[in-house]
């Protein structure tokens, strides 16, 4: 198991070193100059050199790279070009409020995919299923800023329930979070659904009813945990949708996470902030699917033991 | 039973499975249900215990007369749901043909058991597990404690079989159906689970309904016999009496064609199978010339990668230093249970396996290093027919495009001739010109397998290796299959290296045979010699299991040896024991293990 | 006895019984037919649309639906419903093709890699990994602000984060394929790698492709929406239904019907092709009849 | 309704929900359209975070809220005849926030920390042409020039002069964005880019101010979260609210929409170096082709008046020049005399905002009509600024027309036209991306800027509009008007002409 865990960490900085270069060149390739951004209107062409400097855009393009990777390693992700502050501050104060809605999003999408999905499987071809699937679809098929707009137009302006942005409370969680994990849980359930309708077709299941095994226990004992195996899977892959996802969702809800941030960077080409973001978003992808990965051991045990 | 019918589907789909079947089990008794493939022999066991309505079938008419422990008497087909599922286990159990798919995965063993022992007889988990645990033992898996917490895939399918078995036997049934549960195990294994079922039986009490297909089983195991075809009962009778004197034609033909192993003892040359209404069959004398193939040890081995950075862990000794001829117009027939690396040794040879060492010559010709020419040669002289008609031809290409396939690769012919040729083949194998347009979904599985055979034949092989090819086949149709192979061979004078299990069929085709175990031939020589006078213990351990289809010549009265086959794999550097062939008499050689402990 | 006896399955070609299968879902059919519908009002906008698409008309802005206008007026005056069936021209356009972009990509990919193994096989996967590691509106994003925002960087863009996920469906079942006897048949024969890549392999790996292709243009479309809802889509005076959507959302309370109608046409395309995706699949698809 | 609708359809837990926002009484949240990029007021070049600085901090002098000049910490100024030395007279009774005393010192420090081209502040110009600061006695300071600039006072009135504490400066050096310490109403609580958040200055050196406890801004850049924001109660004041929102937000009863005037000049600056435009008639012949009533009613749904000068009414020493008539006909007619009877491709250039781009599809319609076909390229931020801005030489400029926006945050008639269209102005020095030149209008610029005397000054500019406005390097389009969202309420907050938000006054009842 930890033969396991320490395989996989290896395959991921690997992917994480790739990712790094692919960033930095990617940066470089964007169109415009942030240093004369970061200057300001009436900034000299020696202020401007002076940012650039400051900036590490100086030398060749590799020394740049070789410098940044150094820098990274010591947890130097240097300043933001747009607020001169250090990226980790500026960072760090934006990944717990996302980490959190996606996290919570994440939550209650997986819950409600599992039921949705078990549910269908097991009503098959009924009105259960039937409506279960329709409104799964649906959820999948909504532009989620236009859904966001719809709740907080409801349950905000004209219900006045629940607040329409920020990351002030628990309340304040709702909206984005539905907003954000309505696709996921459209996606789980689906994919939950035919996960279960396969698995209830398999030999074991069969074997479960032969020695007289209740329904509800062949449901929850025996089908849903060989069902979960694939499902988990699928877990890890929504996760990345839904961090790319939250950049949509936190511009609709104002929170002040790093989806908003990007949109931001980008368009001011602060390259710091650019670079050490999607680095991170990568990161947390990748994690997670580690963390998929154990857990894809842990209701497998084939995989566990071998 | 009375009047059943089972159903499957509804308006136009309606498919009827079962038509009108009666059946008795008695206690104590062992009713064998035979029939070949679509006779609705699964469907009837599936039915008795309703779990045919989650195959999507049901019961469409008929009653099901059960008396339970407490001798009332129930109708199975009428009873609600829940009352069918408190049944199950305590009064009716079922074992699956299919015992490497029939446990869940991702349950411990002992786990499993006791979901049964706790459901039906109200005990606590621990108790449970001591019953689990004393399952274990009577169906004698050895250290059953350490068992209990595995995992399914940690076992042999033997191992899972006898699981299954344990946790239907777990609440004492009355009743118990086996439906095939035999027919995925090796011969040897067939023969450990078998034993342990009739004894289990006697000692039980237990009405035992056994489903198969395969009447040497039937004549081991059974009281009485059913015999289905179609979803209809067409005899049925005590096994001595439909066995000594079938009375449907159906039945004479299941029989006919099963092949009785020591039938031909003192015949040397290859018979073909006697066809119902058709001339007695000659014994045929093919072989001609000095070797089109032979094979110097070969070494094929797989490596076994584990850990972060894939560490090689070990190595699966899959063929080690097989040597062979095959001569023109010979069948040689390589036998041995699954994994001993009978079908490795093939693949190798065609390369769709890399083997590591050894020298493979052709017609005198050195092919064991690949180039181009030497390549096409290799694949225009030996061709390869697999085990499954239905997989072996793609799906989504015509019967005509598969057989013109290697005309094409090798550029035999061009342009029209191609068809005229694909055309004659088809004669050949017993079809017509008009099954060239047909896909393989449309043709029944003899005649993709004769497809096969005719695919094998386009570019004018001279050896033809035939792997597990008529296994999958219908007992009647692995007979015909047989013949036509043996009636090329006599034609084209072909040379077959016949790769199976079926022990009875290698007595029919087989000049030589070759017994391989653990990724070495241990025993070589003349057919007849090697059967009748089997020299290496493991031989003789593979021809005692094979079941004999005559109930008289039973094997209950012998040991039950339950000893595992070894695994091939192998730690780094820790060399298999490789014993020479010696001389044992006529062109018969054996490796002088060390008898008893085989290893 | 005669083999033809034992067989009593009826018999039908894999088209055939995909059809069978395809056409006893209803919903799929009912989808198909909506989306066959969808494109057919797209090729014939310059007959069907009652209005121009982009004349402007300041006499008559942000009027609700009426009869002269089904879907009444943009800020611009212009015709709502006839910019969404010119729309659709974009949107259907940006999906399929995006979506056909990555396949083609990715197919080529997948079969390499599937095929050859080896170290190609791990180069392109953990290519693959990398493109999958970055969520996909963030390619999308970085796509765009390297080639500049428009319609067809947009068809770029989600080409390159569509294209990992059909190299892996391919490499997948190319594996599957060459492990499946008749791949090892046709080896067995000596086949060589084109022809037995071109007739076993890669009809093979089609009905996977088939599914995920009409769900992914879906996603496309959505993902073009979410991109001009962040600045980067579709630019004036393209009737792009994401477009539209996003422009009409400050108008949300005063004029409705500028996102509602962009948002409708949005929804029922993306629902249809998906209803659709899961019909191929459960046709397509044995095990889960 | 409500309660019956949760029960069925959302269940008990949701109910709870429907409790009233819990924001204490005095608490004062603002909604802004985009993010504070940080608060060191000489490195600031946004309207918003100097609107969030002017919480915490100020400057010698301050603008009203109608932009009028005004002392603020100091007292009174006097200058010398040739507006080369100008003496502050600084109030007695103020400290920083860290009870630092504000005084003639902190003045000379701030200042020269602001000139020094080592700090590479981003504010520097508006202090380069001081020499030196003296110190005359501990509450007057001299400022010696090296040139004369008539503008100078305001200068000192902007945000990129305001006094930090100088303890403050020591102590936190670079990080001093992220650690404001300054004289102004409030005092700094927390900083995160999209929320500031700051509390009553009990110690205020104003009587009676500040009235509320605290003043938070948030960034919600989508308009219709920011509006459903100030419906719910989550922000008292909300700006900009969105033209087209004006009349949703008219119709709700708890809330005032505030409509001001602005220094917000709109217009398409073309490059008038480059073919076509290089035709006096071409530019004469666009200015003709824009409906700007119609401008207006379309982009603005009519909050917004024409430019009808080089610089909007609410600038100092701003001269109404009249207006380009719409005329399409007499539009062709002059393309048709300039060579162009078909008219011409170009491509134009903006903003990726809503608003910019429906401005720009707008003026594609518009062109079209004249046979003019635009090509429209919304351009991000990064990408405008390099393309525009950092141009060596102006025959490398690509930019053929771009719609943009000018505010002159000194208020003045100086700041509005130098940099744009003073022919010393070309990129990369300052943002003439016009390239207009003009020896008469260099001059008459040169010669505002000589005199401190308003009389002179306003000569000065009235001849520039003229020559501008005749010459149409642009095309003139329209001038902003702030709206603004407020709860009944506040009161006290006002939206000054720059787009900056007052919140010294602020109250809420």
């Amino acid at each position: 198991m930890l033969a396991f865990i320490l395989r996989r960490l290896a395959g991921t900085v690997l992917v994480l070193l790739t990712v790094s270069v692919f960033v930095f060149g990617f940066v470089r390739l964007l169109p415009g100059d942030p240093a004369r951004l970061v200057a300001g209107p009436d900034a000299t062409a020696e202020d401007v050199a002076a940012v650039r400097a400051d900036l590490g855009l100086e030398g060749p393009v590799w020394r740049q790279y070789v410098r940044y990777i150094g820098q990274t390693l010591r947890g130097d992700l240097g300043r933001s070009a747009k607020t001169r502050q250090p990226v980790i501050a500026e960072i760090g104060a934006r990944f717990m409020p996302t980490l959190w809605l996606t996290l919570v999003a994440m939550g209650w999408s997986t819950l409600f995919g599992l039921a949705v999905g078990v549910l269908s499987g097991v009503k098959r071809g009924r009105w259960e299923d039937q409506t279960a699937m329709v409104l799964a679809v649906s959820g999948v098929s909504f532009p989620s800023f236009w859904l966001g707009l719809l709740l907080i137009d409801l349950f905000s302006v004209r219900l006045g329930w629940l607040p329409t942005g920020g990351d002030d409370d628990w309340r304040s969680f709702v909206l984005p979070s539905i907003t954000l994990g309505a696709g996921v849980a459209a996606v789980l359930a689906r994919f939950t659904r035919s996960a279960f309708v396969e698995v209830a077709g398999e030999d074991y299941v069969r074997t479960a009813r032969a020695k007289g095994v209740p329904e509800r226990g062949v449901i929850w004992k025996h089908a849903l945990r060989n069902a979960l195996i694939p499902v988990v899977t699928m877990i890890g892959l929504e996760f990345g949708f839904l961090l790319g996802g939250s950049i949509v969702v936190e511009t609709v809800f104002s929170w002040p996470g790093l989806g908003r941030l990007l949109v931001d960077s980008v368009s001011f080409r602060d390259y710091p902030v650019i670079q050490a973001e999607i680095l991170l978003f990568s990161t947390e992808f990748v994690l997670i699917n580690l963390v998929v990965d154990v857990l894809y051991a842990v209701v497998n045990p084939e995989i566990r033991l071998r | 039973m009375r009047g059943l019918s089972v159903e499957f589907g509804s308006g136009v789909e309606r498919v009827t499975a079962v038509r009108g079947l009666d059946l008795d089990v008695r206690a104590g008794e062992t009713v064998a249900i035979v029939g070949e493939s679509g006779s609705g022999k699964s469907v009837t066991s599936l039915a008795i215990t309703r779990l045919i309505e989650h195959a999507g079938g049901k019961i469409a008419s008929g009653r099901i007369g059960f008396t339970g422990r407490d001798g009332r008497v129930r109708d199975l087909a009428t009873e609600t749901p829940e009352s069918m599922r408190r049944l199950r286990g305590p009064e009716l159990a079922m074992v699956f043909q299919e015992p490497m798919t029939s446990l869940n995965p991702v349950l411990r063993i002992g786990e499993q058991i006791a979901e049964a022992v706790m459901l039906h007889q109200g005990v606590g988990h621990a108790e449970a597990m001591a019953e689990a645990r004393r399952m274990l033992e009577r169906v004698r898996i050895p250290e059953a404690q350490r068992q209990l917490t595995r995992y399914p895939f940690q076992l042999s399918g033997g191992m899972r079989q006898r699981v299954m078995i344990a946790m239907a036997l777990s609440c004492r049934p009355r009743l118990l159906i086996a439906d095939e549960p035999t027919t995925a195990l090796d011969v040897t294994v067939q023969a450990q689970v078998l034993r342990l079922m009739a004894s289990l039986q006697r000692e039980l009490g237990m009405g035992l309904m056994f489903i198969t297909h395969d009447m040497g089983v039937v004549a081991e195991i059974a009281d009485r016999v059913v015999v289905m075809r179609n979803g209809e009962k067409v005899e049925e009778g005590t096994a001595e009496r439909i066995f000594d004197a079938p009375e449907h034609p159906y039945t004479r033909a299941l029989l006919a064609a099963v092949p009785a192993l020591g039938s031909l003892a003192t015949e040397r040359l290859p018979v073909p199978f006697e066809v119902p209404d058709g001339p007695s069959p000659k014994p045929q004398d093919t072989v001609r010339g000095s070797p089109v193939l032979e094979v110097r040890d070969l070494v094929t081995r797989f490596d076994v990668r584990r850990g972060i950075f894939g560490r090689l862990a070990g190595r699966i000794h899959a063929v080690e230093h097989v040597s062979f001829d095959l001569r023109p117009g010979e069948t040689l027939a390589m036998v041995g249970e699954s994994g001993c690396g009978k079908s490795t040794t093939g693949r190798s040879i065609i390369r769709l396996e890399q083997p590591q060492d050894g020298t493979i010559r052709l017609a005198g010709r050195n092919v064991t290093q690949l180039d181009g020419p030497t390549e096409k040669l290799l694949h225009r002289t030996i061709q390869y027919v697999f085990q499954d008609p239905f997989a072996s031809l793609d799906p989504r290409l015509t019967v005509g495009f598969s057989i013109a396939e290697p005309i094409r690769t090798h550029r035999l012919l061009a342009g029209a001739a191609v068809e005229q040729q694909v055309h004659a083949l088809l004669e050949q194998v017993g079809l017509t010109a008009q099954h060239a347009q047909r896909y393989p979904h449309e043709l029944s599985g003899g005649q993709r397998q004769r497809v096969c055979i005719a695919r094998a034949l386009a570019s004018e092989p001279r050896v033809i290796i035939a792997d597990e090819a008529v296994a999958a086949l219908d007992v009647s149709i692995r007979a015909q299959v047989v013949n036509l192979m043996m009636d090329l061979q006599s034609r084209f004078g072909v040379a077959y290296l016949f790769i199976t299990h079926d022990m009875a069929v290698v007595e029919r085709i087989a000049h030589r045979v070759a017994v391989m175990y653990l990724g070495q031939i241990v025993e070589i020589g003349p057919r007849q010699s090697v059967m009748e006078d089997p020299r290496h213990p493991y031989t003789r351990r593979l021809l005692a299991a094979v079941p004999v289809p005559d109930p008289r010549r039973r094997w209950r009265e012998q040991e039950v040896d339950d000893s595992e086959v070894p695994s091939p794999l192998r730690a780094i550097g820790d060399l298999p024991n490789i014993e020479p062939l010696v001389e044992v008499g006529p062109d018969h050689f054996v490796a002088r293990h060390r008898v008893g402990g085989l290893y | 006895m005669s083999e033809m006896a034992i067989g009593t399955v009826r018999i039908r070609s894999p088209l055939g019984e995909f059809w069978r299968r395809f056409t006893r879902r209803r919903v799929a059919l009912f989808a198909g037919m909506v989306i066959l519908f969808l494109i057919l009002a797209a090729i014939l906008a310059p007959w069907i649309a009652p209005y121009d698409a982009t004349t402007p008309d300041y006499a008559n802005v942000l009027s609700g639906p009426s009869f002269t206008h089904l879907a009444g007026t943009d800020v611009f005056g212009r015709d709502i419903f006839s910019r969404i069936i010119w729309g659709g021209r974009v949107s259907l356009t940006v999906g399929f093709v995006s979506v056909a972009l990555g396949c083609i990509a990715g197919m080529v990919l997948g079969l390499v890699s599937g095929f050859a193994g080896g170290f190609l096989d791990s180069l392109i996967m953990r290519f693959c990994d990398v493109l999958l590691a970055f969520p996909g509106i963030l390619l999308a994003i970085a796509v765009v602000a390297v080639l500049g925002p428009g319609i067809s960087n947009v068809v770029y863009a989600i080409a390159v984060f569509s294209m990992p996920v059909f190299a892996r469906l391919v490499r997948g079942s190319t594996l599957a394929l060459k492990q499946t006897v008749y791949v090892q048949a046709a080896r067995s024969i000596g086949v060589r790698k084109l022809p037995l890549i071109l007739y076993h392999i890669l009809p093979g790996t089609l009905p996977g492709v088939i599914v995920y292709l009409s769900l992914r243009i879906g996603t496309s479309i959505l993902t073009a929406a979410a991109l001009s809802f962040i600045g980067l889509g579709a630019q004036p005076p393209s009737p792009e239904w994401g477009a539209m959507l996003s422009d009409g959302r400050s108008y949300l309370g005063v004029a409705d019907h500028l996102t509602v109608f962009p948002g409708i046409a949005i929804f029922v395309t993306v629902l249809a092709f998906n209803l659709l995706g899961d019909g191929l699949r459960d046709a397509l698809d044995q095990k889960l009849r | 309704m409500s309660q019956l609708f949760s029960k069925v359809v959302l269940g008990g837990a949701l109910a709870l929900l429907s409790a009233a926002p819990a924001l204490a009484a005095k608490d004062l949240v603002i909604g802004v359209d985009s993010n504070m990029p940080h608060l060191d007021p000489a490195n600031t070049n946004d309207t918003l975070s100097q609107s969030v600085e002017r919480t915490m901090y100020q400057g010698l002098f301050g603008f009203d809220k109608d932009m009028k000049l005004i002392p603020a910490l100091a007292e009174k100024v006097d200058s010398d005849e040739t507006a080369t030395e100008f003496t502050f007279h600084l109030r007695h009774d103020v400290t920083f926030h860290d009870g630092t005393p504000f005084n003639a010192e902190a003045v000379k420090v701030n200042l020269e920390r602001v000139m020094n081209p080592e700090n590479h502040l981003s504010r520097r110009s508006l202090v380069s042409m001081v020499s030196h600061v003296d110190v005359v006695d501990p509450y007057t300071v001299k400022f010696v020039l090296s040139q004369p600039f008539g503008a100078f006072v305001n200068n000192m009135a902007h945000p990129g002069t305001f006094m930090i504490s100088p303890k403050a400066l020591a102590q936190y050096g670079k990080d001093i964005a992220t650690h404001p310490v300054g004289t102004g109403p409030f005092k700094f609580v927390s900083f995160a880019t999209d929320t500031v958040k700051t509390t009553k200055y009990e110690s205020y050196w104003k009587p009676g101010l500040p009235k509320v406890d605290s003043v938070t801004f948030k960034s919600v850049p989508e308009n219709g979260s920011r509006f459903a924001m100030l419906q719910t109660g989550e922000a008292q004041f909300i700006a900009p609210l969105p033209a087209e929102l004006v009349k949703a937000a008219q119709g709700i009863p708890t809330l005032n929409v505030v409509i001001s005037p602005s220094i917000i000049a709109r217009y398409v600056a073309l490059n008038n170096m480059r073919k076509p435009f290089d035709d006096v008639r071409v530019r004469e012949a666009l200015n003709y082709a824009v409906d700007k009533n119609a401008f207006i009613k379309i982009v603005f749904s009519g909050y917004a008046e024409p430019l009808d000068a080089p610089i909007p009414p609410k600038l100092a020493f701003y001269s109404k020049q009249g207006e380009w008539p719409y005329d399409p006909a007499k539009a062709k007619a002059l393309l048709a005399e300039a060579g162009y009877p078909d008219g011409f491709s170009a491509e134009l250039w903006g903003a990726t905002s809503t608003l910019a781009k429906r401005a720009m599809e707008f003026l594609q319609q518009q062109f079209a009509a004249v046979g003019v076909k635009i090509t429209v390229s919304p351009l991000e931020a990064g990408v405008s600024t390099a393309k525009l801005w950092n141009v060596q030489k102006p025959e490398d400029a690509t930019m053929q027309m771009d719609f943009t926006a000018w505010s002159s945050s000194t208020g003045d008639a100086d700041w509005g036209l130098r940099p744009l269209l003073d022919s010393k102005s070309f990129p990369p020095n300052l943002f003439n991306i016009a390239y207009f030149h003009s020896a008469e209008a260099d001059k008459a610029i040169e010669a505002g800027l000589g005199s401190a005397d308003p009389a002179k000054r306003a000569v000065a500019y009235a001849e520039a509009q003229k020559i501008i406005w005749k010459d149409a390097p642009w095309v003139f389009l329209s001038v902003d008007q702030l709206i603004a969202g407020e709860s009944k309420r506040l009161s006290g907050v006002y939206y000054m002409p720059d787009g900056g938000i007052l919140t010294e006054e602020a109250a809420l009842n």
